[in-house]
């Protein structure tokens, strides 16, 4: 078998065979009447080295053998092809922020009264990650819980010089009349002091799915 | 009904494999009219994709005569198809039997004498030999698709391994309405729930107040002057702000003051656990693990 | 960015895919600040295909975008590293995939009558499980039967850029007029009004049983 033809079809099994393949693993592609010398397979081995100089990818050995590898400098290109679409933040997620904005300092404990449901850590945890909440004390209570507060990144992102370019409350609460049926219309009133309960149950299920 | 008579056993079980040589032994079987003798006919439903394809075997292979079809006989013997039928793939028979009754249908028209007047009638055949032309162009668009170049078989994807990656996922995007129509949302509920309603500070004391926090954290326990809460600039307006959200402060038992003498210098401090503030982020997350609901003090700023 | 870099990215996104890639995919692996121009990644993917002339693989545009595959002469060695066969599929499912390929937008009923027999489920199943059909609609008829038609993904797999790759559809061959004795050159517009009735209550049977 000519050295090109040898050459195309080691090139073709390496990139095909989706895992590295050792030099026996490459001579028994081959009939055994026509089965090249394990020098030979090395020598083309080499020769592919040679051609990828200037590829995206590499020809590598590795303990099990020898396989095609993606130049690790072009990780950031390469990172995108996976890159996840955003998900949404969680209405709960939301309701925390606007509750620490509007009334920082503040604990996570008020926070769980205004809404009537727990506050997940990892609402929390995701506003301090994202620097937009901090913790600026403790309250001198049994737990000592945090005292959360919003940031100058907070104001930043939202393109706010300081909190009083926040909408007052009595704007929110036109907001709400004018809004509430339209926007939130899936998340129902509710009238039933009785069904609290339920509702509080099912914003717990809704904060656990999101985060 | 089912006998054991009914029953024929066949000689050669299908396999499913080594199919050419399958195949060939099956098509020696195949009869040279529609007469199927029970025990070839599971054959022929193994073989043919249905009666147009048998139909069109037979003609093109066996030079079926389609005028001289036994109709009589065929028809007895495909009756009693139905008993051994039973065993197997009924409904995939039945088409054969169908296209049995068609063609008898065809045949027995075929057999009344034509009047002068009707001589122009359609050939009762035209429309079988059009379902028959038009079956065999998509067996062999079948048979082309088949011959493709296709993946895993005739060429294969390429793979190789990827590098070292940081997968970021992006964060969310939030407008500022989603974050006040949340708020609008917590207001009604509150509203509906609660004997009071929301009040709430203006916003330039809250604000205030978070500053006041962090600036005593900064100085990590120490005093701060009540003068340095404030700058000249912000003219009385800041004076009284910072006033306003150091009794606020101190409502809620957050700073404490000190004056050591009438008309001296009002000196701030965090309390004990304040000049902890700023602490990091698995700190806070320990600490505010618990859900215990706050004194009364701090509620009475919030409704 | 300069060519050879670009070039280097894209080789390594397209061997690291997995799957075809179109141009507005590989733009996006870029930021927008480095963005390259559709018509540079096209200059750029020409020249991968120049390169490759002589290798293992072949760049390949098929419907969903470009890929990289092993040539198809080297098969013979390549599928050594398999132990299994290539899946062959029957019959059955080839022509009902070629009903859907050249007469799509099409129903189950539709196929059923033109390849005489009844369409199993698990052939419907197996073409839509692979995504090689879809169902595109329903016909406003009782019942409301499905509308197959194929997919980018039916095109990808059998090396095709569109439909307008498939085989050219065969003529229609005439059956022997020695063996059918058939003179349908004859054949006449019918003038028996009996007769007609007949003819069209026969095609109404059909139909209705198919639809």
């Amino acid at each position: 078998m000519d050295i090109d033809q040898l050459k195309r079809i080691i090139e073709g099994a390496l990139l095909a065979a989706g895992q590295p393949l050792s030099v026996e693993r490459i001579q028994q592609l081959f009939h055994i009447d026509e089965r090249p010398a394990r020098a030979d397979i090395i020598t083309v081995l080499e020769a592919i080295t040679t051609d990828c100089a200037d590829k995206g990818f590499e020809l590598t050995e590795v303990a099990s053998g020898y396989r095609f590898q993606i130049r690790q400098e072009l990780s950031p290109w390469i990172a995108r092809l996976w890159e996840e679409k955003p998900q949404k933040y969680s209405r709960a997620l939301l309701e925390t922020l606007a509750l620490i904005a509007y009334q920082q300092p503040i604990t996570r404990g008020e926070i769980e009264q205004v809404r009537g449901v727990a506050v997940s850590s990892s609402i929390m945890k995701t506003l301090l990650e994202r620097e937009w909440v901090r913790v600026v004390g403790h309250r001198e209570v049994p737990g000592r819980p945090a005292i959360y507060a919003t940031t100058h990144k907070f104001l930043d992102y939202f393109n706010l010089a300081s909190l009083d370019q926040l909408p007052t409350l009595a704007e929110i609460r036109e907001l709400s009349d004018a809004n509430l049926n339209l926007d939130l219309d899936n998340t129902q009133i509710n009238n039933d002091p009785e069904s609290e309960e339920a509702d509080a149950a099912s914003l717990d299920a809704r904060e656990s799915e999101h985060e | 009904m089912i006998t054991e008579q009914n029953i024929v056993p066949l000689e050669e079980p299908i396999q499913p494999p080594n199919k050419e040589q399958v195949q060939a032994e099956l098509l020696a079987k195949i009869p040279d009219d529609l007469y199927i003798p029970p025990d070839a006919l599971e054959v022929i439903l193994d073989t043919f994709e249905g009666p147009l394809d048998l139909l069109l075997y037979l003609i093109r292979r066996k030079n079926l005569d389609i005028l001289n079809i036994p109709v009589a006989q065929i028809t007895v013997q495909y009756i009693q198809y139905i008993d051994v039928m039973q065993n197997f793939r009924f409904d995939l028979a039945g088409e054969y039997l169908v296209m049995a009754a068609m063609l008898a249908e065809i045949k027995s028209r075929m057999l009344i004498p034509r009047e002068s007047e009707i001589e122009d009638e359609e050939d009762p055949r035209a429309e079988l030999v059009r379902r028959l032309q038009e079956y065999e162009r998509f067996k062999q668009a079948a048979e082309d698709i088949d011959e493709l170049p296709r993946m895993h078989r005739d060429t294969f994807s390429v793979s190789a391994e990827l590098p070292e990656m940081d997968h970021q996922q992006p964060v969310p995007e939030v407008e500022l309405r989603e974050m006040l129509l949340a708020l609008a949302n917590v207001i009604a509920r509150a509203d509906k729930f609660t004997h009071h309603q929301i009040h709430m500070e203006p916003l330039s004391t809250r604000e205030r107040m978070t500053h006041i926090l962090v600036k005593l954290s900064e100085i990590d326990g120490g005093f701060l002057p009540f003068v340095a809460l404030f700058t000249i600039e912000e003219g009385r307006l800041g004076v009284v702000v910072s006033f306003l959200a150091l009794l606020e402060l101190i409502k809620d038992s957050l700073v404490e003051i000190v004056q050591t003498e009438d008309e001296g210098h009002i000196h701030v401090k965090a309390r004990s656990g304040a000049s902890a503030a700023l602490s990091s982020i698995e700190n806070s997350e320990k600490v505010s693990g618990s859900t215990t609901p706050d004194d009364s003090a701090s509620q009475a700023t919030l409704f």
